[in-house]
Order: C-alpha cells, then structure tokens, then sequence
C-alpha cells in the first residue's frame, strides 16, 4: 500500500476499454468487480497504480484495469514488481498470479518477495488448475485430479499456497474466494498493510474445474464451513455455536461448541494476527486431512508488519550518498592516477 | 617487437618492452604484487597490459599444481596491446608455480625462483621428481634461484611478526627486486602500504623493510649472474590525464556516465556469477551516482527486476556470463516485445555449460545475435579491451534508449579482469542523449503507446504519469495501440518494424574503419572483441614483414556497420580470428556471403600473436 | 490444380480437390465437425491435409470476432500437401464467422450462412452495420442462407432437449449436409455419435436426427440454387492400412516407437505450454509402452528431470515451445558437456516472446542451431508434416542414443494440429538400435566414461552398475577419464571432440534428396519444417507451366547432409521460403555461401501456395 | 532412503580418487567426513549411491565420494533427482546444495521435490554465504552481512531454510552443523525416512563468512545454546537444568527453569516429530529475533512419513499397464482406419 492522497473514483473509472476475455461465468469476474469495488474505497489513483501479472487466464487480469498494467511472462511477475517498486516506490503496486503462474514456475520468486517483504499486494487466483493451457493439473491440485496431463488423476501432494507463504516469511497471509462478498474487505486490509500482503483468491475455473470450492464457497453451509478470522476476536462459527481452541498438550487446534454465545468458557481461541504459531496451524484447517472436518480459515490470518524492502533500499542508498559529490568526472579519474605531458 | 630475451641476444640494453609473469600460490598475494606492478609501471609512463589467470578454486590447497595463480605484464616504450605471448622473465613463488608456467617461458628468458620453497614436499606436491634448480633441467633458460623466504623473514625480523605473517611479505619482497629490475621509484609503494595496513602500522614497516630489501638485493645482486637492470623507455602517449583500468570497472563507469547522459538513474539487477559479479561489486559501491543494485535470486529475476525498473522510467541493466545470459533468453524476447530499453553485459567465460569459468572465450556470440525464440532482433556490441570497455558501454545506453530496445553488451573473463592504462576521459565530452518521457496523449485525444518516431522507436511511458494509463505485456501487440492483436497482417507489420528499428540502428554507428592497414588488399583479418591486441600486433608485424594484411575491428556486432560489406569485398581474402570454434564468421558470411574463413582457438587462453603471424604468412602463401 | 470454383466457372463437373472451410463461434463444436468429415473424407479415400484455427481465449463470450473458431480442410483425388490457400466452400454458423472468415473466400466461392443467427444483436457484436445476408454485399459469391438453427431445432424436436442442447446439435445439421454435398456416408457417423454419446441415449438420437435432417436438406435443396452435390474421386494412394493423425499424435508415437526401437523405457519432462501440451497429453495415455510422464514445476526442472533420466539409463524426453525452449538453454548445454542423450521436442509457435500462441511459425531456428552458451553444437531435426513427424521422432532418437547428445526436434503449431492420412507404419520395418550400457571398465583396469567409440560417443553408464562408480558435471572435462580439467590443450582437445561427433553425423544421415525436379537448373527451392506443402505445390504448379525451378526439403537442419553444399551450388538461384525472417538462409549463406535468398513471412499463418508461386516466377523472370 | 542388501564398506571406501579442492579450513571437509563415516553404518553400497549436486563449494561434493555423482547446474539439482529416481527407484539420492544453490536460485526446485515428496536425502550446507563466487551475502544471510555486493550491509530478510522446508510440505526435517559428533545420527534418522529428508547442516566458509555459528557450534557453551530434539523426550538443555514448554494462552513456547530434573513439574514439552505445529515453532528458536534467547533447535524436528512420489508413479504407471497389451502395432494402428487395396 502507499500513503499517497485518496483520490475519489468509482467503479467504473476502473474500467479499460478492453473488451474482457474471460470464459463466460468465470470466477475471474467476480474477482476483477471486487476489485474494481476495492480501489475507490481505498481512494486509490489510477495513474499511480500498477497492475503486473504473469501468464495465466489470472494475468490477463491488468488489461481490464484503467490503470497501468504489465502482463510479463510466466512465473516471474514478483520480478518485475521488485524492479518497478525499486524504481518508484511511489507507485501502488498490485500483483496478480495463478497457482501455476505464482506457485509453479513461479514459485522462487514469490517466495523470495515475500522474505524480501516488498510493499506490494499478491493476489494469487487459486483454481487448482492451468486454465490458460486447457486444464492440467496444477502444484495446488488435489491428489486425484483428473486432468489431460494426469488422465489417472495426479499423484503429486499439493502445495498450501498460505503455508508456503508463511514459510517464505510472508507478513501478511489471508485469504478469500471470488464471489465472496468479504473479498474487498481483505484486499482493504492488504493494501492498508505495509510490506508483502499475500491473498490466496480461491477462484472457479467453470471450464477445467468446475464447482471445486463448493464444499466451503456456496451460501449453502456457509455458516458451517468458513471460519473469518478477524483480530482481536473469538475465533467462532457456525453462528457462534463453535469455535476454535488450543489444544494445549498436543500443540493443535481442535474444535469446541459454545454454549450461549460464552465462548471465553469455551476456551475458544481468539484471534491474534500477529502470532505466527496460530497462523500456521489456522491455515492446515480443512486442508489438511487431519482438519477435513474444520471450517476453512479464511480473512486476514496473519499481519504482523516489519520494514519493507524497498525501504531499505531507498534508506540505504541515501545513506551511501550523505554527503558525497556525486561527480563523474571525480569518479573517473579516482585511484592512482599519472600524467602524460603534451 | 624486441624482448628482453631477444634483445639480450642480440647485445643491445635498451628492449621495447619486456613481459613479466608472476607465479606463485593463491596465497602468496600474486594478483596482489601484479597490480601494484603494474600501476608503478602505469607511473613509469609505459604502455602495458596484463593478464591475471588464477585457479578456479578459491584456496586451493596450498603447494598444489592447480593452486598456482599467476599474473603476465607486457608492457613497453612503444604500444602494448597483449600482455604478451610468452614471458621473459618468470617469478616463481613456490615449486607448482614453476612447474606449471615453466613452459610457457621464452628460451633463454630468466626464472628468478625461491629456493627455500623447493623442500622435498613441496616437490612432491608439484610432482616433481627431482629439484629442477639443481637437476640442470633448466638449462635452456637463465635461472636465479636465492631463499626469497628466508631473505624476507630477515628482513622483517626487527617488526616481530609471526613466522606466517612475516612470510607473508615475500610478496613486497619479490616486488622490490622486480622495482629494482626496471628501474623504479619505491615511494609510490611505501604510501601504499601505510595506506593500506594504516591500521597496522607494523605490518606497513613490515612490508616496506621486504620492498626495500628486495631492492637492495638487486643492486648488490648485480655486480653478478644474469641479473641486469633494464630500463624501459616510457611510451609515447597522448598527453592527458592516467589511470588503469580493469574491463569490469571500466564497463562500470561506462554505465554509470551512460545513466548521465541519458539523465536517468541507473537501475542494476546482477546474480553473483564468474566473471560477471565484478560489475555488481563495483556498482554497489556507486550507489551515490543515482545507483541501485538488486543481487536478485537469479539470473531470471535479475533481468526482470530490471526490465521492471525501465518500465518504471529508470535505466535498467543486468549482467551475467554464459549460464546465467541463457537462462536469460525469454526475459529479453519480453523487452524486445515491450520495446522498453535495457542493456545485457554479458562476461563470456569457457563452455559449454560450467565450462571454465575462470578462463576466457568469445563463444556466446551466437547466443547473443540468434538466441532467442521467435523473430528477435536485438543489437549486440562486442568491446575489445578495459579501456574501450567504457565506451562501449555509454553506446550500449544510447542505443537502448534511443532505439527502446535491449542491447546486448559482449565482454570477456580476459577484458574484465585485466588492467591497462586508461586516459581518464572527460565527462563533459560526450554528446549527452537525455530521454524525454511521453507526458501527454501523442495523438490527439488518443494515447498510442507504439506510435513510433523517425528511428522506428516507441514512446517511453512512465507508470505515475497522469492520464496516460495502458497496458503492455509479452502478446503481439495492435500497431499503434498496443492493445492485443493476433491477426496475421498486424503480426507481419509488427514484426517488420521490430526488425526494421533494428537494422536501423546501422545508419546510426559509425562507418567501419581499418584500424590497421589499407582499405581493400590482399588479406583482412577481422576481429571483434578482446582478440584485438594479438590480432593488432600481428597484423603490425606481419606489415612490418612487408605484407598486405590490414586489421579491422568490429565493435558493432548486430547490427553491423552499413559500409561493412564492401569493404571485406574489397579483399581477396577474409580471416576472422575468434576464440571460439567460428561464430562471428557465421554471421558475415550470412550478412556478406564473402568467405570469411574462421580461425579458432578454444584453450580458455587468449591467442598469442605468433599463433596469428602465422596464419597470415600461411594465408599470404596460399 | 483445379477447385470447386474453377471447375464450376469452367462448367466441369468433378474437380481434382476442394477446400472447404467450416466456421463458427468456439462453443459451435467446429473443430470436432471438421475431424468427423476429415474422417469421412479420408475413408471416401481422398487425399487430405486441414488447418485447425482457434481462438486464443480458451472461451470467448459468444458472437464475438475474436472468438471465432475454424477448420479448414483441402480434400481430392490427387495429392493434396497443404490445407489449401483460399476455401471454395465456406459454412459460417454464425455472424461473426462470416465476417472474419469471408476475406479469405475464393471469389465464386459458395457461402452457406445460418441467417437464423443474424440478429441484430449478433451483426452488432460481429461489427457489421448491415445484415450482409441481405444488403447484396456479398454478391461476388454464390450465398446460401437459411435457418439452420431453426431447422435443426425441428429436427430434433422428438427427443424433448432443452433450446441450448438441441442447439448444440447445429453442427451435426452442417455436417449432415456437407457429407451430402460430398456423397459421403452417414452410417459411420452414426456409429460414431451412437458410441460417443453411449451414457445418453437421447443425445445420440438427436444428433443424428440432425445430421440425416442437414443431409436430407441437400437433397430437396438443390432442385434449385446454387447446392451442388460433388463427388471427388479416391486419390490415387500407396495400399495399405491408413488412419489420420496429427503433428502432436505423430511425434508422440515416433517418441515410443525410437524408444522402443533403442529398447529402453521413456521418461518425459514436460511443463503445459501450447502448442506443445498435446504431446505430453498423448504420453500421458501411454505408460503401458514404459512410459513416465512427469509434469515439472516449470520447463526448467522438465529438461533436468529428463536429463537425470538419461543419466539414470531412460530415453530422456522434454518438449516445449519458444518461451519455454528458451529457459532450456543452460540445461541442454549440461547435455552437451555431459554427453548423454536427450530429444528436446520444439513445437514452434509465433513470437517472440508470448507472442501468439495459438498461431504458427518457424522462428526458432536460431535457437536451436545457435540458442546457446559456448561452443554446443547439437543435433536439429525438422519435422515437415504429420506423417512425417512419426519418421523423424524415430531419428531424433536414434541420434540421441548412438550419438549421446542432446537431439533437438522442430515442429510447429501447424502440424502439431493438423490432420492427415497416415499409412500406417510396420514397427518391424524399422531398424532397431538398441542400447548397450557400459557394464564393465573399459580400459583394462581403468574405466574412461569419456573414451569414444568410432562415432565419437562416449559410453552409457547407469549408477547401480557394480564397479563403474564415476563422477560427472558441467566443468570441463578430461579427455578419457572425465574428471575436471581447466587445462588449454584439454579444452581446445575436448571442445573439438564435442564439434567432431556432432558433424560426423552427416556422414550417418541419407544424402539430401530432390523431391520434386531435378539435380541442378535454373532455382531451387530449399524449404525445412512445415512449409513443405505450400513449396511443393507451388513447385508443382510451375513445372506444369514449364518452368525450371526444384524443391528440396531438408529434414536435418544440423549437421546438414554432405552433399547439400554440392547440391545448392548446381542451381543458378536458390530461394528459401521461411515462415520467420530468414534464419534457415542463415545456416546455408554460411556453411555453403551460397546466395540462398529468403521468402519470408510472419503474419501467424502458413504460406498460401500462390504466395510462392508467385515469387518462383518473379526470381525466373529476373 | 532405500531398503536394500546390507553393504560392509569402511570410511575409506567411500573416498575418491580426485584431490579434495576446499580451502583449508572449511567445514565441508568435516561433513564429508561425516558422510563417509555414515554410509557404512547404514550399510550402503556404493554402486547404489549417487551423489547429485548443483554448483557451489558444497556442490563439489560428489567429486569426493567413491559412488556415483552428478556435479549438474546451479539451483537445479532436485529436478536432476527426480528425474533420476523416477528412473531408477532403486537408486539411494543424497543431494548436496547450499544456500545460494538451494534456496536462492534452486528454492522453487527444493519446494516441488519436498511437496512431492521424492525420497531421497537433501544436504542443505548453510554457510550463509555464497562461498565459490567469492563472498556475495545469500538467502540466509543476516541482514547486514557485509559483502563485496552489500559494501553497506545486506539489506534483504534472510530466509530460515527449515522454515521453508516446513512450509513446502516437507515431512522430514532436521538441522546439524558441520562439526558436530552428532551429525552422523542425523543423517542416518534422515536416510532412515521414506521420502524426502531435508537436512540443514550449518558449514563454516572460513574465507568469507568465518566462524558464522560459533554462538552455538562451538563446545563451549553448547549446553545452553544447543537444544537436541529427540522424539519422546523432554526438549530439554543447558544439562537438563531448562526445558521449552507451550507457553499456551500465547501459543507460543518458553523456557522452563528444571529443579532437579522434575522436567514435568516444569511443564516441559515431549519433542513430537509428528507435531507440525511444535516443528514450527522450534524451527524460529534463537533465529527469530523474539526467540533470540532461545538455544538453536538441532536434532530431527520433524519426522512424519507419507507415500513418496516415485512409489506412487510407479504404482500409477503398474496400475496403467496392468492387462493392456503394450503392442506398438496395435498402438499405432488404433482409431478408425481405413485399408486402400493394392
Ligand atoms: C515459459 C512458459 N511456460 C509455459 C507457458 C504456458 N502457460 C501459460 S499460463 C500457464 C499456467 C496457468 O496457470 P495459472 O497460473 O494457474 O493460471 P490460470 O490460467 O489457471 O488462471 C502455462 C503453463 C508460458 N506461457 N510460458
Ligand atoms: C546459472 C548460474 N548462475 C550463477 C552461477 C554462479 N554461482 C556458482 S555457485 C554460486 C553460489 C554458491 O552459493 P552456495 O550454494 O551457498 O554454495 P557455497 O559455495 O556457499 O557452498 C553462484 C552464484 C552459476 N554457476 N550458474
Ligand atoms: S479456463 Fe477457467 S480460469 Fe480460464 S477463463 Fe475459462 S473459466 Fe476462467
Ligand atoms: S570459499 Fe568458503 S565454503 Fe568455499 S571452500 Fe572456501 S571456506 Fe569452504
Ligand atoms: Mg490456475
Ligand atoms: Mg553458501
């Protein structure tokens, strides 16, 4: 995020005059509105925001937005984002990536953003699945998926896009799902955190993979299977009938039923954004076997800012030019130097 | 060009110029001693070139054969452009550096050696079988061999050292005897050393007592054996200002003043590879000249954090050799796509693969003019020596910004390492190239981010600028607009400007020259890169022999200079030397169909004159 | 060669061939009902060649220009080597199709339009201000509009389908008709959509309601208007077993095949890129032929894998396309130094950089003969159609193996998803050439893994072997033991040993043929890859019209056969007709100087032949 | 690790032939001498072993290992493994990286093989430093490292390898440094596990970045500074006098005071290797700024085995092959056909 002066936009100052080239009913769409919805509230300006993606359905994402946009190539966006932020750290800089753009080949340089701690915001579009290239299996497909590259269903174990975040030593970890009506929320609270802000976007790819995060991204059951963690507050749901809590002596998180909304009798947990113990077990939820039957964390679950990258940078070149006369001709004619008479 | 060996010879005292290695172990401060020669050297008004070759370990193992790290100097009263091809006088520190650099001495040359290396251990290490001081297998040559450590150890006794530090001052030591040799002055080095151990004095009187005995050493030496002083005539040289300069330092500067005349800051993406990583190092020592470096994760991230920074309006650069440039490739088909500006240096090393990485090649040629996927013009500038480097590096900007397009910049292990005297050039008089950033719509109401100018080049756009809000990415791209265009006549159109803003650039450089010799003749021996001294001095020689052979030099690669290919038809015969099995020939045989017939040397060394003597008498006989 | 349009101007009535161009919006199922009437049309036994053409986006919005998907296919009774550079017969299913498709009509082409789909809402998105069904603009052609909407919605009336799935058999209607048009049988349809739709019953019976309903259309129809029932011929055609096949599916047996003709298992490496996927899709379905297919993180650890398998003992396999070959670089120069086996399949596509990937070209020539760090000289085979891609896949693995190197195969978007008749191939007619592992030392006591046989290939060790422990990289290598060597003579021996074995192949590949005309004359056209269709015919054209003009088509870009210099130089002119901007010219100027002058195009799209035979008769009128 | 015949072999046998090309003092040839001294404990053969490695000082490695070796590119050798052990599961892989060869240019590779869970043993030598291309800071390097390409300082947050491993999906990971007696046993626990060990060995590069970790490698004071996990023990150090406990309402971990051994009167944690979330949290121990007290975690942290890639391809590709008759003339003449007559 930047603290520049709020400029009053609508959603449709947000529009390019690109015709959207998404499949029809893409979750691509709900993304880009929400969006598009976010950045007039954060009073962003168009001229100072930057949209940079990879290569994916995802990364077309810069065309739709009036704004500057680079579609670079696969995997490497985090690059280009670290190259234009040193350049100007004015600039607002939002990053947008796929599961197989950002977390395949793209994978090292995300990872080294994030320990980098880049001011920036990373949006990864999670469809489980290489849309652009028709529909392979991706690093963060479920075992099984049946795919034109795994016609017997992939065997590779998938990758937790928030884990592998949190194990780069990302500052900001959350997450939310295209139709989500919460989604400007947390892209708020990203933008408004300075540093890295990672947003695992879950997304329907209705073509290659169809319907994959009904079981938690429907209104249907909702109550039942999204946990938004917000700090500061017990982590409840199912209308406040449940909630999550320490289980001390085997350092994990099970979870407890509220009796009367008294959820502190409970021992129900509550939320800290800055413990990187509790982030790390919130995100296995429901992901991980051994949580199938827990509530998918979803919202801001880790943001626990440190200085940025390109802060540094800029502090210490300053530094290194205090009081220095930057002149050329010095500099060329430094060291041991001898002159030949005419 | 007379010698100190055959100047000997023949009885005369005065040589032209003389070729001096230093051999020793990676620990014995080699590289060390041969720059503080040569700069005393610089001093003493001589021209002169070097050329360090150390081991690809970082310690070896002390003693070890492939531990011995050494450093030539050629320098003369008249101009030195190769640091020589055999040496005439060896220094050796320790048994392995005798033994591996022994057979590149000239006959009759002179080995100054220290005996109290040569233990029965130490002979074992360098698997020798017996103590060649002793054995008379060093008949063929002039041999002084005296214990240089247990001379320096009492030299600096007074100082207390421990016996590993003291030791640690032969260097000075072998120094001082080699200041004496050649008739030069020690002040210069005795401020040197304060400076340099300030913080120890003991270690500067130290190393100043090892100097000043080594020197003694020669005077009473002399009355002797075949220790003679020699003076070399300073070189005639235009009047100015000096200094020496390595290639990487001199690429540095270039890209530094480069950033200036183009009014932009410098934005430098780099990942640590041999012999590239000089340049990151001494950049980020620069960082008061509007300098940002950025030691990426990789050699990918490197050129995209700097295709990055030119898209945000800085100049962008990145460097690397051989392996990292590959993995390189597909950023800049994207920088080509965009058309934004950047400038690749490329310090080519030994390959394939790992290949050598501490020797020398030329063979990245074909990489830089044709490696990439798709129709991918990019121009390429190859530069011949450290202090052409800087030049080479200000066009390399020019044409970047100029053109919006990525410039390759080619140098080598060789340039970037070796030193040479450098007139300091005057800032102030290059033409500066100041970018002017689009600001406003450039067609009416409408923002065409690839309505191109007179030289075929886009409008640079600067993400902030109000207003002028787009999107560019690595798709075919409308005419114009830039918005996404897959139809066929729009690809066939972009790709012919891309081309044509390229070959362009050809009107732009200058005509080529004959750097030596006549236009047209008999036979031209076409060079690029760092083989111009050997080719140079070749071609002087061979002219001084009464041959027609003249020495052109490319420094434009891609693409190449306008008049080029009439004047390689205005030979009988063409030879393009190259380190590498032919790749530059590939190219004007391609552009010229004239028979360029390639004359190749792979070993990681640069080519000795005498290796290119011959070809020409052999090319002349035919 | 005479077409629809021709013959009807000329009043004949069984033309040699026809080109027929089926289109629609992507979700019209046009690409499945140009491969059900290719199949139909290669069992009436003619000879073929199709154009598949899709959109970028994988589902663009409906009725859009950019959406529009098309398959053309060129059909007849004489040999047929392209898919035809203009359609006689186009069928647009919607509004859209019609305007994108029309421009590349033969004039007195026949124009079969569904006018239920010109709405106002579709002529508004497909741009046009008019309905051009009605406004006489399309005069020039011969039009056929009706409802097929609603006729197919009649149709399949009975079966009780929702609008959009009765709708959805719109294709099978069009395909019904075109096999009137054409006297082709409907049964083996019928079987075909029987078995497709096996799970649903009633989808089967609509659909080939649909179809018998288009087909009985014809028939009433051509009482009047310009519907013409056409029957072609059986071409002419070597007996045998034939099947179609694409580029993807043809490489992708070629691959099992060499592996199985080298007698070992296979291991792909492959990262989705298009147009490359498709074989990876193919191999993934063939792990019972010892097949591993591996889908890596990127194309990077794809080759590496490969590679690693190679080491292992398998037939390592990777393949990409541009972008994705680019970031191989560095791995294949590992290839090289390691010396092992390796087929890098390049399915080219338009560039650079992103560039158009779902368009064709041959761009990336460059890079596979030049793309790489140091001096790597490797294998390139060029595949010229699918068909042939079987036959060269088989040679690059033969290569690969006998050779060990890294072999690189071109392909390109075009064959990798155009249809063909295929013979299909007796395994047992193919030499094998197994394997054989080094399973003892080879050097008395001594194991050399660099001691090369009389190819100059090393020997094969797979880890696991007792006794055979070794050590290899990327370092430069001594000769014979392999263990690391930064000495001159060994890389200048080892660089030249590398080039040695990679030109000692031309000596092991078939001398280049002339495959139409004769040794020597006036012109030759030297063509590579996928071009050969359009060069072939417009060669043939020209010699029917008397003309001295050849073509050669060479399959094996590097080394290129012995004898192509010689065969190069007995012609007055040669011209080399390249879908990029002149890079095979590149490789001939410079190996054989000859004046190979380029015909290029890069607009996405092959060659028409007219384009060629154009130029043919303006270089023989020079 | 592979469960084949026992081998006898002696520490000799695993030397090879070549010069060892380290600088004199370096910690490489401690864990060379480690390894040669665990392979005969674990009965390994060496015709069976294989040696893969990218560039680097430690990447030299497998030119001194009498077994086979692939000295291959730099960042890239857990593809080079994988594609090796797809080949030929038989084979034992032992890869040896560095910090700048696996976790800088190579960390995408070392994630997609621990996420795959590709058996075979990584040797992480963290040096924090790139050692071969002379001393330029790396990954790992603390922030401040000076280098010839930081001359102010190194600026970038370092990465915590083990962190990353975690984070990656690794199921095996513990760390050791060069000359500890103890680095044998944890190599031999990591060959024991099925699937991919990740193992952090701490090397001193005495050229560039001397004596680095002599706040905890040394003997001197390794009692308070070195915390040896061990599965079903008490995390106990400092002679058992202080132990690590779940400081819960925190859910985060402490240091205990022991009174005369009572370490369960203290609260003390039991090491779990199956416990994620203990893994996460004693991985940040003493390099985590909050944590700096702490001693450095060492020993095997996490150990929870899951099905290998290579065993289920091979299981994927038995199962595809299974009844089917690999018959190429069959293969190639499938889909409709048509036969033209002579
Ligand atoms: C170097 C390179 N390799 C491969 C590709 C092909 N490719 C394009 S997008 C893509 C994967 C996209 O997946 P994801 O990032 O998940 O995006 P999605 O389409 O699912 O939104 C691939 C493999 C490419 N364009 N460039
Ligand atoms: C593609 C490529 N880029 C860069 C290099 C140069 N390089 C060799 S080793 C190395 C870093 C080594 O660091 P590390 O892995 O920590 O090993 P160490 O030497 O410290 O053991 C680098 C950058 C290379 N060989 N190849
Ligand atoms: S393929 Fe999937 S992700 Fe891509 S645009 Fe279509 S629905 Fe969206
Ligand atoms: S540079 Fe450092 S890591 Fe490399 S060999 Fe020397 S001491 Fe060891
Ligand atoms: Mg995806
Ligand atoms: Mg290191």
């Amino acid at each position: 995020m930047n603290e520049l002066t709020r400029i009053e936009t609508t959603l449709k100052d947000w529009e390019s005059d690109q015709e959207v080239r998404w499949c029809p009913g893409c979750g691509d769409y709900a993304i880009l509105k929400a969006v598009q919805r976010t950045l007039p509230q954060i009073g962003a300006d168009p001229a100072n925001t930057v949209f940079v993606s990879g290569i994916g359905c995802s990364s077309r994402f810069p065309y739709y937005m009036e704004s500057y946009g680079f579609h670079t190539i696969h995997g490497r966006a985090p690059a280009f984002a670290t190259g234009i932020k040193l350049a100007n750290p004015e600039l607002d800089i939002w990053l947008v990536t796929g599961d197989g753009d950002g977390m395949s080949i793209g994978g090292n340089h995300t990872m080294h953003l994030l320990r980098r701690n880049l001011d920036c915001q990373i949006m990864l579009f999670n469809n489980e699945i290489y849309g652009l290239t028709k529909g392979q299996y991706s690093p963060t497909s479920r075992q099984g998926t049946n795919s034109p590259s795994s016609p017997l269903g992939s065997v590779d174990r998938p990758l937790s896009p928030c884990a592998f975040a949190l194990g780069s030593g990302a500052r900001f970890v959350a997450r939310g799902f295209d139709v989500s009506k919460k989604l400007p929320e947390v892209l708020i609270a990203a933008h408004a955190h300075k540093g890295a802000a990672f947003v695992e976007i879950f997304q329907n790819c209705i073509v290659y993979n169809k319907d994959r995060f009904d079981d938690f991204a429907v209104p249907k059951g909702a109550d039942d299977t999204q946990l938004w963690c917000e700090d500061g507050q017990p982590l409840l749901f199912a209308g406040g009938t449940k909630g999550i809590s320490l289980d001390e002596p085997n350092c994990t998180l099970k979870i407890v039923d509220v009796v009367d909304g008294d959820w502190e009798a409970a021992h129900v947990a509550v939320h800290n954004t800055k413990n990187r113990g509790l982030a790390h077990m919130l995100i296995d939820l429901r992901i991980t076997p051994q949580f199938a039957d827990f509530p998918m964390a979803l919202g801001v679950i880790y943001d626990d800012p440190r200085p940025t990258f390109e802060q540094s940078v800029i502090e210490q070149n300053a530094k290194a030019a205090e009081g220095k006369d930057a002149n050329l001709a010095k500099l060329l004619g430094k060291g041991q130097t001898w002159t030949v008479e005419g | 060009m007379a010698t100190l060996a055959a100047e000997k010879q023949a009885g005369q005292t005065a040589p032209e110029a003389v070729v001096v290695r230093f051999a020793g172990d990676s620990g014995d401060g080699m590289q060390l001693t041969g720059g503080q020669f040569t700069l005393s050297t610089a001093l003493a008004g001589n021209d002169l070139a070097t050329f360090p070759d150390f081991p690809a370990e970082i310690r070896a193992p002390q003693g070890t054969l492939f531990g011995v790290s050494a450093f030539q100097i050629n320098f003369g009263s008249t101009a030195i452009e190769t640091a020589g091809d055999a040496p005439d006088v060896l220094v050796a520190m320790n048994t392995a550096a005798l033994k591996v650099n022994l057979p590149a001495l000239k006959p009759g040359g002179l080995v100054i050696a220290d005996s109290g290396e040569f233990t029965k251990r130490n002979l074992d290490k360098a698997k020798y079988d017996t103590n060649p001081l002793e054995d008379g297998s060093l008949a063929k040559w002039d041999l002084l061999a005296f214990d240089i450590s247990a001379l320096t150890l009492e030299a600096v006794k007074p100082f207390g050292l421990g016996n590993k530090e003291a030791l640690r001052c032969k260097n000075m030591w072998t120094l001082g005897l080699a200041l004496w040799m050649f008739d030069r002055p020690r002040e210069p080095l005795h401020q040197w050393l304060k400076q340099k151990f300030a913080k120890a004095p003991e270690l500067a009187e130290a190393n100043i007592a090892a100097l000043n005995a080594g020197h003694a050493y020669g005077e009473t030496a002399e009355i002797s054996g075949p220790l003679k002083q020699v003076h070399i005539d300073p070189a005639e040289t235009e009047p100015g200002l000096y200094r020496t300069v390595t290639g990487a330092e001199a690429i540095s500067l270039g890209l530094v003043a480069g950033a200036q005349l183009a009014n932009l800051p410098m934005f430098f993406g780099g990942y640590p590879i041999t012999p590239a990583s000089a340049i990151l190092h001494h950049l980020a020592r620069l960082k008061e000249f509007g300098v940002t470096t950025f030691q990426a994760e990789d050699e990918i991230a490197a050129i995209c954090a700097a295709i990055g920074a030119s898209y945000a309006g800085q100049l962008g650069i990145t460097s690397s050799s051989g392996p990292g440039i590959a993995l390189k490739g597909e950023a800049m088909g994207l920088a080509i796509m965009t058309e934004l500006p950047l400038v690749i240096v490329n310090s080519q090393r030994g390959g394939p693969s790992t290949g050598l990485p501490t020797k020398t090649e030329q063979s990245d040629l074909y990489q830089a003019v044709y490696g990439r996927n798709g129709d991918a013009p990019m121009p390429v500038i190859a530069t011949r020596s450290p202090a052409d480097a800087f030049e080479c590096a200000i066009e390399a900007c020019r044409i970047a910004v100029q053109y919006m397009t990525p410039v390759m910049l080619l140098t080598d292990g060789y340039i970037a390492n070796a030193a040479e005297p450098w007139k300091v050039p005057d800032p102030a008089s290059y033409a500066p190239f100041p970018v002017k950033f689009l600001t406003e719509k450039n067609d009416g109401e409408n923002l065409l981010p690839y309505k191109r100018d007179a030289k075929g080049a886009r409008p640079w756009i600067k993400p902030g600028t109000p207003g002028l809000m787009h999107r560019i990415g690595g798709i075919e791209k409308q005419e114009g607009t830039g918005n996404l265009d897959y139809s066929p006549e729009n690809h066939q159109a972009m790709t012919d400007a891309r081309k044509a803003k390229v070959d362009g650039i050809a009107n732009d450089i200058p005509a080529q020259d004959v750097c030596l010799g006549e236009e047209g003749g008999k036979l031209a021996l076409v060079g690029w890169g760092s083989t111009f001294g050997p080719i140079h001095q070749a071609v002087r020689r061979a002219r001084r022999k009464g041959l027609d052979v003249s020495h052109i030099h490319v420094r434009h690669i891609w693409p190449l200079p306008a008049n080029l290919g009439d004047l390689l038809k205005s030979y009988d015969k063409v030879i393009v030397p190259e380190m590498n099995t032919g790749q530059f020939k590939t190219v004007l045989r391609d552009q010229f169909l004239v028979d360029a017939r390639p004359l190749n040397k792979t070993s990681g060394q640069p080519f000795q004159i005498a290796e290119i003597e011959a070809a020409i008498e052999q090319a002349l006989a035919e």
